[in-house]
């Protein structure tokens, strides 16, 4: 089940998605533990942000909305963290959002420096004024953001892309252009809840990001459309629950998949059953590497 | 997803249990155990966790109010909605023999539905501690409930005068203890955990942390790899003295550990 | 349970979406008669196409995928059709697709020549090269066309918008500013789904159209977003099931709304029966008119 | 969302019924009924509607091949895998009485899984016809069924030389049959429709429109109003009679009314 990404090798495919449990050195080194090939951090950003006042999630039946407002303790408070994760022997990314390309150089130096293995780049936030989705849906800005952070650190740099454009293929093509080891999609699909009984939108912030199952269609049409036009790896997230979810997206033509809001539904042993099914459909399917089944519906 | 959806529910009754305590009961079949907790939406103010002092189909929630979203929730009358999202969290089970139920402050109002079934299963002890008389709440339905009832207050203006982990000392002293639950504040919850295993008796304790989803996501309620809102709020004692956190360290709403 | 768009009184909010059972005077009429305000028409083009060929649809638990491919007969041969279902006295909306204003223009002419109350634009196909979305995504594109059709016609003239772009409102802001009456929210999210045994894409097209229950919240969010740059009416479309769900696009800010997918789920007698819901959901909550509801949760 | 979620499954096995018919077994638990179609995809070449020819665990479908698809159905061996949706559509139903099922050419896969369960209930009469004896199949389930079989052929390589309709003239004649159900071509319909109507016998026809979704929201299979997927495929006779389009009218691919 080793996975390969880039130049990186990973013992299986199934990353914990970046905003889900990756605050905590000890969530981070359980879901570890519970199967994951690796995990992906909650976006850390320059200064300590507390996020958006509850509610912040709302469920229903076949997914999420959330609208967290990206707290994270800032970048300063973040190494022990890191340290005690790596400490452990957990393939980590460290994922970072920043208002411009100084920002984001000067995070990922850090993360650099903290010791992570990759670094992700949220460009991609639905629901975050002035982060996330505005720079991610040009890719003037996406290059920009990119071709910096390429210049400040040595270790991979992903970019985790928004569904919420015309055309996530261009994006991401600007992004490989720049210089980015890997593409990340997809971040949430920008959506809002309305209580009718209340006559208010549910989530504190209004708007927030749709995920899982709903999405997942959403997620393979976009790692599809960007392995046409780019020919670095695709990282394939949303609505990821089974090992035969994490088979579509691999022979759509992701390299490896992350996996979020399933971690609320099975349980962060979700790694390990979905590590299990994946095994499973590859014995019966007659597949004995991963690496046979990335990109065949492609071919 | 995880059945937890939200329901938009209309208050029933709002009842003040003392000077400083309230109860809001709603109409609400789902079926919840002693322990549990809901996510509890107050529209324009916030969502916050409560326990369930009720669990039947009229549940309840019993609150001090401290804080902006607690004190909108005390100036709430019947008829007003609120949103609730859960029943989330795991609950408190019984083991076996004499149970020493312990509740301090608000923390009585998440033992307290552990009471009343408790009792069919053998004797059942209930220490509740509060500051003063004022703070007490809930001790006819000890008495209703069949259990014997302990109570200490910080003022001594009802009991035993001090902490009510003096009574929890005594009472596990007399041999007869097999079992302990307890919420309430941390340091008490801390010490009643150290006192019943020096005398060697399991202990289950609900545990606080902030909240932000509270369906195992955000990692806002980490405690050492654990999630308070999924695979807490009750967690046995050996893991909990055995944590680095407990007693010690929390996250604040932006992640920073910080202490209790 | 009378509606008001713009100008239009419509029996009730509940109309049938474009491309249901919109392509035959029978079913139109027929799902007129079980309940709904009105009928939508499947887009109608300058010569008739066959659309893609099967697999055309993907069902799954919450919702669906289309790649119909816009088949339909062309607009010389639809005039019996409009004008059979107005002979039975139904509220009829034709929607048309085309390359370009010309297109447009010619098309809606031929719509109000035959008898049509109103036109719908499709903007917004998002599985069809050359119509749809690359046109919708364009606020440019969308104002000439619009206002070209409205040169060319008197009757009302809606806009139907795609998901699939950063930025809805300022799109439907250059619908509204060329003299859209109302616009019509969301069409389908690009999506696909990937078959893992087969190694291959389900639909024939590869990419296709999310619809049902999993886009309800990315259409509510767009009518709340259309809602702040638009001051003409946004009719609501995507994942409406019930008659809550109508509610909740009434409170988001809809004037009224469209089903397409639950037809599937609920059958043709959806509409009446979530008429019924909906006037029940009103009496509990003591609202006496749609007005009331309007847009409240914007407030 | 209609329970009728896309299955791959492996061919079971491949039977010629005849020089030119073929059955495709495949294991599918799903409840269906006799009447009961699926959408069945041949990857690479297209998704078509089919009939069940057989309802058990171990579902059948049995074809000519006329096209590209059934032409490729029918060079696809045990082990291949094919997608089908559904199980869609209605059946049909047991009124009472004698019965008489009548299948013309490839219909006969529509009704025969009719004849099995319908024996239980009373004598049934299976009227099958063909072009000829080549493109007759079935025969030994009707049969084995223990139902009463009458053949027909228009070039009279077997049973009655002639239309199937002659057939069902005769049997009707009799006075016995209380119930119709038949499938076929549609003039052979039709006329089976209008001649039960002369003897006043109730009938269910099966019919065939052009099939995209399969599912009520495409209208490409619109019958006056009635979705053949999703209110069919079986009518009664005075729906069909009734309305404009049976015998008369269809949809081509592209929603244009055309002759049948
Ligand atoms: C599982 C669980 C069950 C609880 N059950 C009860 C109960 O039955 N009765 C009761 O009175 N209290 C209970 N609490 C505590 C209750 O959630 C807080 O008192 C409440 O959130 C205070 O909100 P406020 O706006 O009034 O106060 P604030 O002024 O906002 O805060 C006061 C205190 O409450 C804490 N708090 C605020 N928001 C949250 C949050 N989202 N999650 C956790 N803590 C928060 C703060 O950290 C602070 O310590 C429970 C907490 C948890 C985690
Ligand atoms: C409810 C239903 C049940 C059927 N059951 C059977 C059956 O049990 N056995 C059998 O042999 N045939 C059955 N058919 C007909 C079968 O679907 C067509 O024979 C088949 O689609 C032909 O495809 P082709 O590519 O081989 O031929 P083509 O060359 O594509 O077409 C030959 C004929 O088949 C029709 N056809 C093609 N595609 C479709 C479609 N998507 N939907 C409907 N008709 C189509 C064409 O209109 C044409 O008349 C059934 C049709 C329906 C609607
Ligand atoms: C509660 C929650 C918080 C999230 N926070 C972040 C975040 O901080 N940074 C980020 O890049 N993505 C974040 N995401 C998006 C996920 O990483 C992921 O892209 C998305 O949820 C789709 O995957 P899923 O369907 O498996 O959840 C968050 C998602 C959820 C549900
Ligand atoms: C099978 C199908 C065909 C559709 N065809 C069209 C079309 O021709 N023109 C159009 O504007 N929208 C078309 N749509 C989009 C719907 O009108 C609607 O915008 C979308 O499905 C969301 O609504 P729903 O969730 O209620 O289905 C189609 C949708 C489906 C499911
Ligand atoms: S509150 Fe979010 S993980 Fe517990
Ligand atoms: S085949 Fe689409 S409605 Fe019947």
């Amino acid at each position: 089940m080793t996975s390969r990404v880039g130049k990186i090798t990973i013992r299986n495919p199934l990353l914990l998605a970046s905003g889900i449990l990756g605050e905590s050195s000890g969530s981070m080194i359980r879901v570890y533990s519970s199967g994951a090939g690796g995990v992906v951090t909650k976006s850390i950003g320059m200064e300590p942000r507390d996020g958006y006042r509850n509610p912040t999630v709302y469920e229903f039946e076949s997914g999420m909305l959330n609208a967290m407002g990206l707290p994270n303790p800032g970048i300063e408070h973040f190494s022990d963290v890191i340290s005690r994760t790596k400490a452990a022997g957990v393939f980590t990314v460290g994922s970072i959002f920043g208002g411009d390309e100084n920002e984001f150089s000067h995070l990922a130096g850090k993360m650099e420096a903290y010791g992570v293995d990759a670094v992700e780049l949220n460009l991609s936030c639905p629901h975050v004024e002035g982060f996330g989705s505005e720079l991610g849906s040009s890719p003037e800005r996406v290059r920009s953001v990119v071709g910096a952070v390429r210049q400040a650190v040595r270790i991979p740099v992903w970019a985790k892309m928004t569904p919420n454009v015309a055309d996530m293929g261009s994006i991401a093509a600007a992004a490989e252009e720049a210089g980015a080891d890997a593409i990340v999609a997809i971040n949430t699909v920008r959506a809002m809840a309305i209580s009718a009984r209340l006559r208010r939108p549910v989530l504190s912030n209004t708007y927030g990001g749709l995920s899982g199952e709903a999405v997942k269609y959403v997620g393979l049409r976009a790692v599809y459309e960007i392995g046409k036009k780019c020919s670095i790896p695709v990282i394939g997230v949303g609505g990821v629950r089974s090992g035969e979810d994490v088979a579509e997206y691999l022979v759509a033509g992701a390299s490896a998949v992350q996996i979020g809001t399933a971690v609320a539904e099975r349980g962060p042993g979700v790694f390990g059953q979905v590590a299990d099914e994946l095994s499973d459909f590859m014995e019966r399917e007659g597949f004995s590497s991963l690496k046979e089944m990335i990109g065949i519906a492609r071919r | 997803m995880q059945g937890g959806n939200l329901r938009i529910v209309e208050i029933a009754e709002v009842v003040k249990e003392s000077p400083s305590i309230w109860t809001i009961r709603y109409r609400d079949p789902s079926p919840s155990k002693p322990g549990q907790f809901v996510m509890v939406w107050v529209p324009g103010v916030d969502e916050v966790p409560m326990s369930l002092s009720y669990t039947g189909d009229e549940k309840g929630i019993t609150f001090r109010p401290i804080g902006e979203t607690t004190r909108a929730l005390s100036e709430l009358s019947a008829g007003d909605r609120i949103g609730v999202r859960g029943i989330y969290g795991n609950s408190f089970t019984r083991t076996g023999g004499e149970v020493l139920v312990v509740g301090g402050g608000t923390g009585i109002a998440s033992v307290i539905a552990a009471v009343e079934p408790f009792v069919s299963d053998g004797k059942v002890h209930a220490a509740l501690g509060a500051r003063s008389r004022e703070e007490l709440f809930f001790e006819d339905r000890v008495i209703s409930a069949g259990a014997e009832l302990h109570i200490s207050t910080d003022d001594g203006s009802k009991g035993h005068k001090g902490f009510i982990t003096d009574v929890v000392r005594r009472l596990l002293g007399s041999g007869w203890i097999a079992q302990v639950i307890a919420c309430g504040p941390e340091k008490m919850l801390y010490n009643t955990a150290l006192i019943a295993r020096e005398f060697g008796v399991p202990g289950q304790y609900s545990v606080e942390r902030y909240m932000k989803c509270g369906i195992g996501v955000c990692d806002a309620c980490s405690l050492d790899g654990r999630l308070v809102c999924r695979d807490g709020p009750v967690f046995d004692g050996d893991f909990l003295l055995g944590s680095e956190d407990f007693g010690r360290f929390r996250l604040s709403p932006n992640g920073t550990r910080i202490p209790v």
